[in-house]
């Protein structure tokens, strides 16, 4: 039931409501709200019993094991959370002087220099609010670079046909225009291709490594030579971060800007779609276009924030006051915990439990996408045996997955890959965590073989079974009515 | 290491089941150049103690004065039962709900979160939320440029009472995309735009952004605007404080037909100020700009048996289905804030919401009745307020606030950088929390620092 | 499953293990210990996810409807939690001077005062840790008030048959004899039996009013008379306080004594079984023998604990330090939120549920045990008819209501009424719950019409089905044993 | 009306339901001359901001300084996640677990927690709680008196190294049913009871209360005394730090075949020290003193369908049973407490346990060393210690204390009132959470105070 449905006219949560003082100034007339608002007129009761009963409606990360690839989906430690919400912390306004905020800001100072040391790169700024501003800031910071000298040819962005969406949506939102190019068979990219769509209009490459099948562009140096002389720089999509942590560095590798999805590599909570927070890293030659504000430590040690007049080359500013501070913070005691040698270890670890969880996929039978490689925080299996056989889909067994109280993995990505899933189990899930995934995966290909149809309808043990996303797309129902009038004009 | 549950009988277990000798076998297509070395930057490992204990000093370090800043991010009560139920794992550790059937909590709140944005905006469509207010404008300006779809040149006209920070972020966002920022000024004896403003922009325009209540913390007169606007074929985006809107006119219903687009900054509605992030931007429209709109969309619908359910809907408007056609790159919003306000707005309820709007009027007016009190503080702007005003000092403003600073006061908001033409003037703001006694304390301390004790 | 099957021998949750100094000093040999104990060894997120999980198989306030007689489950605000959460409050150490308790000492004083206020009682105490230890603090402040004045022989207690099983306990606990005396059929006490039972070996009488059949015992004042006259005292049991809060004051009635459960009344949580605290209140003559510690506010205005050297003639000290002072913030909190306006409301809207949920269920043909009464907070149903002739129990019925998502309200309690189901709603549940629970209680008559065995086998929804508490008893497996040694010895 | 959900138009229709007119009309059987005046001491009501906003005042003025006090509360590092998920509501909020089916949640943790206890201790029996460590020592001398069923008057020995506190409410509970105390002294030099102590005690008594460690920080010769008493016919209680089990040598395991009981204070174990309060008592037991045990105990079972599941049993023991001769009174124990208690045992694991434990070892170590470095300093007692120790001064305590304080030290518990044979002394304390940098911040300031800069 919605809140609204169990709503009384006049009810109040009295204890929430303060008491205005008997004058209050009027408003003048033209100005005036007429009709109330249809908000919700419950009991704090009743609100506190909503909306606890409707989290237990989630699966979470608290409560079940999510092996959903490129989401790098870990435990979120709940220190993290404690750090953030201590009062200094979270009652400071944005525009206080920087004298309230030192301790804020040496966290945050911190953060930057631990980001560009692991990620090898000069400068970081914590400015976007998540992955694909920190995309939009990476695109838009190459754009500046090619006009600030004169270069304003080049706005043609190459992507492998394999990369996330965001990239090619990323290009579009920063006037470029995007080339893609295809995946080799053995997961690379095509270096021929690559070397094809160079040229005087080649922007740069966006591009993960990880890429998004999972294995490790092994010619990465050679290709960012390419670019590199192609006159393109290179961007790094930090989403899989978590398999090289500490143990490879995209400044290393010879990219110019990357970012960093701390709400993945650093376990800030995803909290069911956000917020996150998108790091940017980038080498000297783009450190002047940097997004403000950023911290910056001075002579007498004392921090501030560096604004638009000291960084006039910056591409500017991405969110009205510092970015999600209250999640950077997050980040930073992730990192204070993990320490430098906490940090190869998330990868080594991520690594390990997916070349397991993909060995022992394989032994039960499941084909994988590249098996004659090594897979690295995550892998690809392919159901088109099962689908073709038995009829039952990367969909049904994700769905099937669900009543084994196992998330399911990420669906039909990466595109070329028939009937696949894309698996991470991350560092933080259990031997056992993994072998129950194996045997739930046994278990629906056996419930599969007994009768197809049974998988077709999965899941059961949830609070809903499967929902009709047609009827969803075609007569949205967005908000709910009073008068439940279902279009909801 | 931490957070890494597995023993060494595992691990040597785990790497005899792949076929490999030691955990550095598993890079082994990593090319040997490309080795990390140690990271000397990063301190040693700390457990959760030591960090908590770092934490703690530092945020001691910041404890907070006494706030009397607004200027877009507001100190309000939140109710105890916000971020504790928010924060229960099932909502904190949740990811975007992709499967449906395993999040229909996050959903359901979403459905419920776009009820009440759209009810309090008055127009009929929500998403589920973007990154603040000001990244919430600048994708209510392109999602109307994208409307229009003119050959010409594109254009969006901004008030100058429009948060100064919100126009540098919409410089940043549309300029890659060539859209030309006309900006309007506005009264500066009143502090709004004059109801004629849009005489001033010659040819066509593809939206006109209208603060309310504005910067300065006057209303301006959205209806004759809103009005100009539309008869000149442009869309008009309302730019709103989600607090002001239970006793102000929603953007659904300004002129005759109301603003094409609501948009604005979440964070009155529950969320800590945490020096300005992460708070959430809200994005609502016609019904006729569905199509348009970025970020996640929750819709009801049912499941095989025939019961309510919900799901993510409209997906083809989004990056991980149309790539380089969708109306927006976003993919992470900020979903647990609005998890919080949805919660926190059901805690308030419609008449919640109005008494803590009452208050911030009562109170700011009380503000600014004791305050214009001193000597050589008048009240700069004529127009009509909310809960915030500007005073204009006899002397520069700057020596001022960090004289208040030093009493444990923030004092407001120096516009002397974005404002120069105002002289010297400040912003202030009093919510629900600025009680009688702070506002006294405000004033005397500010008396003592214009007129030290001899 | 159990979290030490989850165990792997050498895990950790390494983030919350310090680091040893290099140098530990050894202890003698012959006080170390020499097996490890066998706590469970697992990762921070192993021990998360297992008691988040844990949780949600709970019923609780938070989650559903709980009306159970005698046990006032009102929505617990969460805005207390907070306040005895703040580290100013939560940090310190009981043996830290009072300087740095100033500010809890002023919340404690002010909840004494208005708890003596709100009673009608000269003094409190908040030493008690729950209810029943405020019972015995009750019981032996009458003993010490008759040893004071050297009549010893008053070792005799009275309390009526249908009391609170603590009553008893409690005398007997202070080493005293209980006599009881019989309920009448209007459900008052039977005054005739009281005079007969009144003599001098009368210590005193424990009393609950409303009584624990849920109605208010009229003749009260009579009753204290004829105590009194007998030379003895009258304790009252608080147990039932929220159906007359701030409307009628026990010390009016004539008691001397008397306790609050504050985990009732004052809305701390149950925790699932505690803490709670059990404030105590006296009228004038009482008051020397109260227990320390209690916070006074001194001349100067100043705080501090009142201690043994303070008052002589104390029944001594109930706990360690200072009582469950965290439960007491949390009341005080409540308190100030109710306010003087607030109080008397709890009573007449707990009143109001109550007495609307006994007309809906009388209407729909359930038999009340007091028809003629008005109920107070509670009400007594008998469902002796539908045992008789359905052969469902008030077993069943309560089995049953869970599967409608209500927790059973307290069965077989007062024990001299068959069948019966003692329900109190209080006053934060909403008129839509109260419907409900009819609803529910005239679906399960029916399913009963149908099928009674369907209502034995009740319930179905729930994690487990009805459990076997023989085996449970006879076999106590308490704890868990790697080698599943089920004697557990 | 905080907390009442109706609305008038629902109180009418209740009203008319049951057929009276108004509210006051419910209360019409009780006599007039009862009904309550207003309530003049109790303010009017405030809204959740107000009383927030006083509490935090008030918890601000309390802002605790540098702890170095012991004696039976101690400050260790508190996981984040216990306290995170003890206080979610269905713990928080939940009664005691009487409807099995609809509170399994509980259940099993009360399960865990007592199979965590009896691990620690050494013994098979543990109960779910009490409420401290004072009533579960009072609790534990109760059983031994009741399982010794004696004609004779009942007599307990108990140790003046037992806390005395514990001895205070040990008077309070015993006395009524005039149970004697019998104090054992101490050798003044070593601070522990000697190995023949018992031979002072003239006749049969039912119990010996052992305290390990004891109050002054010492250890005491438990084998030989728990060897003396059991030769003698008496029951043994061992009264012990459940943090120090990690380290010695648990109750279950003293002399030949053990103590009788063990029981304690849970505070240690993830608990808020909050002046001292809610804490737990924990209390354990040989299985042949399970039915004397007091409080709730939880059993494992099965249910109709043959699944493991968990129950209250063994109800028979208690006041809602059997009434006048139930084991106790007690009803509410402190169930939320067990419940942090359990996750904190969880995230420790045995590991971790001693890990703390071995930190509280150096750390004290550590601090006794830098503090008896100065002159005028001394450690007062020989025999071995875990985490607190008795420091001698040249001086009376208190005022030292005092400088300390203002300087924002709490030095240590004075024990001149209650061992005033040992002169000048004070008991310190040093948990995991004292680290070098507290520790020579008390040596600094402790030096100034004792010879002031001239």
């Amino acid at each position: 039931m919605l809140i609204f449905e169990q709503a009384s006219e006049g009810r109040r949560a009295a204890a929430q409501a303060p008491q205005p003082p008997e004058q209050v100034p009027a408003l003048p007339e033209a100005f005036r709200r007429r009709r109330r608002p249809a908000l919700p007129e419950v009991s704090e009761l009743q609100a506190v019993r909503h909306y606890t009963r409707l989290s237990q409606r989630n699966f979470s990360i608290d409560t079940h094991f999510y092996p959903l690839g490129s989401c790098t989906m870990k435990y979120n430690p709940r220190g993290c959370h404690a750090v953030a919400s201590l009062p200094g912390f979270a009652d400071r306004h944005p525009l206080a002087p920087a004298t309230t905020g030192q301790g804020m800001m040496a966290c945050l100072h911190e953060l930057q220099d631990w980001l560009s040391e692991v990620t090898g790169m000069a400068e970081t700024s914590l400015a976007a609010m998540a992955g694909a501003q920190g995309e939009f800031c990476g695109v838009a910071m190459i754009m500046a670079w090619h006009a600030g000298r004169g270069d304003h040819e080049r706005r043609e962005i190459i992507v492998p046909d394999a990369a996330h969406g965001t990239n090619p949506a990323t290009a579009a939102l920063c006037g470029c225009t995007v080339r893609e190019i295809p995946t080799g068979a053995d997961g690379d990219v095509d270096m021929a291709a690559l070397r094809e769509a160079l040229g005087p209009r080649t922007a740069g490459i966006m591009l993960t490594n990880p890429s998004t099948v999972g294995v490790f562009e092994r010619r990465i140096r050679e290709m960012a030579d390419a670019v590199h002389e192609a006159g393109g720089l290179l961007y790094y999509d930090g989403a899989n971060l978590n398999a090289i942590l500490g143990r490879v560095r995209p400044g290393d590798m010879g990219f110019d800007v990357m970012h960093l999805n701390l709400h993945k590599t650093f376990s800030t909570p995803h909290g069911g779609g956000g917020p996150g927070a998108g790091a940017v890293c980038v080498g000297e030659r783009l450190a002047p276009y940097l997004p403000v504000p950023q911290v910056i430590r001075e002579r007498d040690g004392r921090y501030r924030w560096l604004h638009e007049g000291d960084r006039p080359e910056s591409i500017g500013r991405l969110s009205t006051f510092g970015g999600n501070v209250g999640v950077l913070l997050r980040a930073w005691a992730y990192a204070r915990m993990l320490g430098r040698e906490g940090m190869p270890r998330v990868a080594a670890y991520a690594t390990l439990n997916a070349n397991y969880l993909m060995a022992g996929l394989q032994a039960e039978g499941f084909q994988l996408a590249y098996p004659e490689r090594r897979a690295s925080h995550e892998f690809v299996i392919t159901l088109r045996q099962e689908a073709k056989e038995l009829g039952v889909t990367a969909l049904d067994f994700s769905k099937a997955l669900l009543d084994h109280g196992i998330h399911a993995p990420t669906m039909y990505f990466p595109v070329h890959i028939p009937e696949c899933l894309l698996i991470e189990p991350t560092e933080t899930e259990s031997l056992a965590e993994l072998d129950a995934f194996v045997d739930a995966m046994v278990a629906i290909r056996e419930a599969a073989r007994q009768d197809p149809a049974q998988v077709h309808g999965a899941p059961y043990r949830l609070p809903v079974r499967r929902l009709d996303e047609v009827r969803a797309a075609r007569q949205p129902d967005l908000a709910w009515h009073k008068e439940k009038d279902p279009t909801g004009a | 290491m931490p957070f890494i549950p597995h023993t060494e009988a595992e691990v040597r277990r785990m790497l005899e089941t792949i076929g490999v000798r030691d955990l550095e076998a598993l890079f082994d297509e990593i090319p040997e150049g490309l080795r990390a070395p140690a990271l000397e930057q990063v301190p040693p490992a700390a457990p959760e103690m030591a960090v908590q204990r770092t934490a703690r000093r530092r945020a001691d370090q910041d404890r907070q004065p006494l706030c009397f800043l607004g200027a877009g991010c507001y100190e309000h009560h939140i109710p105890a039962a916000v971020w504790q139920i928010a924060a229960r794992g099932e909502f904190y550790s949740a990811y975007t709900p992709y499967q449906a059937e395993a999040s229909q909590g996050t959903l359901q709140v979403i459905y419920e979160f776009q009820t009440m944005l759209a009810e309090l905006t008055g127009l009929p469509v929500s998403n589920a939320s973007l990154y603040d207010g000001a990244t919430a404008t600048a994708e209510a300006a392109l999602m109307a440029v994208r409307q229009r779809r003119r050959d010409a040149a594109h254009r969006v006209v901004v008030p100058r009472t429009l948060h100064p920070l919100y126009r540098r972020v919409l410089e940043t966002l549309l300029s890659p995309q060539r859209i030309a920022i006309e900006l309007l000024d506005y009264d500066h004896h009143r502090g709004h735009l004059p109801a004629t403003a849009l005489d001033a922009i010659e040819g066509d325009f593809d939206a006109l952004l209208l603060p309310q209540p504005n910067f300065l913390g006057v209303l301006e007169p959205v209806d004759e605007l809103t009005h100009a606007a539309r008869a000149r074929g442009a869309l008009v985006i309302g730019v709103v404080n989600p607090v002001a809107l239970a006793r102000l006119a929603p953007p659904g219903e300004w002129a005759e037909d109301g603003a094409d687009l609501a948009c604005g900054e979440g964070q009155p509605l529950g969320i800590p100020m945490s020096s300005g992030g992460p708070g959430f931007g809200f994005l609502t429209c016609r019904r006729s700009l569905l199509r348009q709109l970025p970020g996640r969309l929750v819709g009801r619908t049912v499941d095989l048996d025939g019961r309510t359910g919900y799901t993510l809907t409209l997906q083809a408007r989004e990056q991980h289905i149309r790539r380089g056609r969708a109306t927006s790159n976003i993919c992470t919003n900020q979903g647990l804030m609005a998890t919080a306000a949805t919660i926190h707005l059901a805690l308030l309820g419609p008449d919640g919401l109005e008494r803590v709007a009452d208050c911030c009027l009562a109170h700011t007016q009380a503000l600014v009745e004791a305050l214009t009190d001193l000597p050589g503080v008048t009240e700069a702007l004529s127009g009509p307020r909310f809960h915030e005003a500007v005073l204009r000092l006899d002397r520069p403003v700057a020596p001022v606030l960090q004289a208040l600073e030093q009493q444990g006061i923030l004092g407001g908001h120096d516009l002397a950088g974005d404002y120069p033409e105002l002289g010297d003037t400040l912003l202030v703001c009093a919510t629900e929390m600025r009680d009688r006694t702070d506002i006294e304390h405000y004033r005397s301390a500010l008396a003592g620092v214009l007129e030290p004790p001899a």
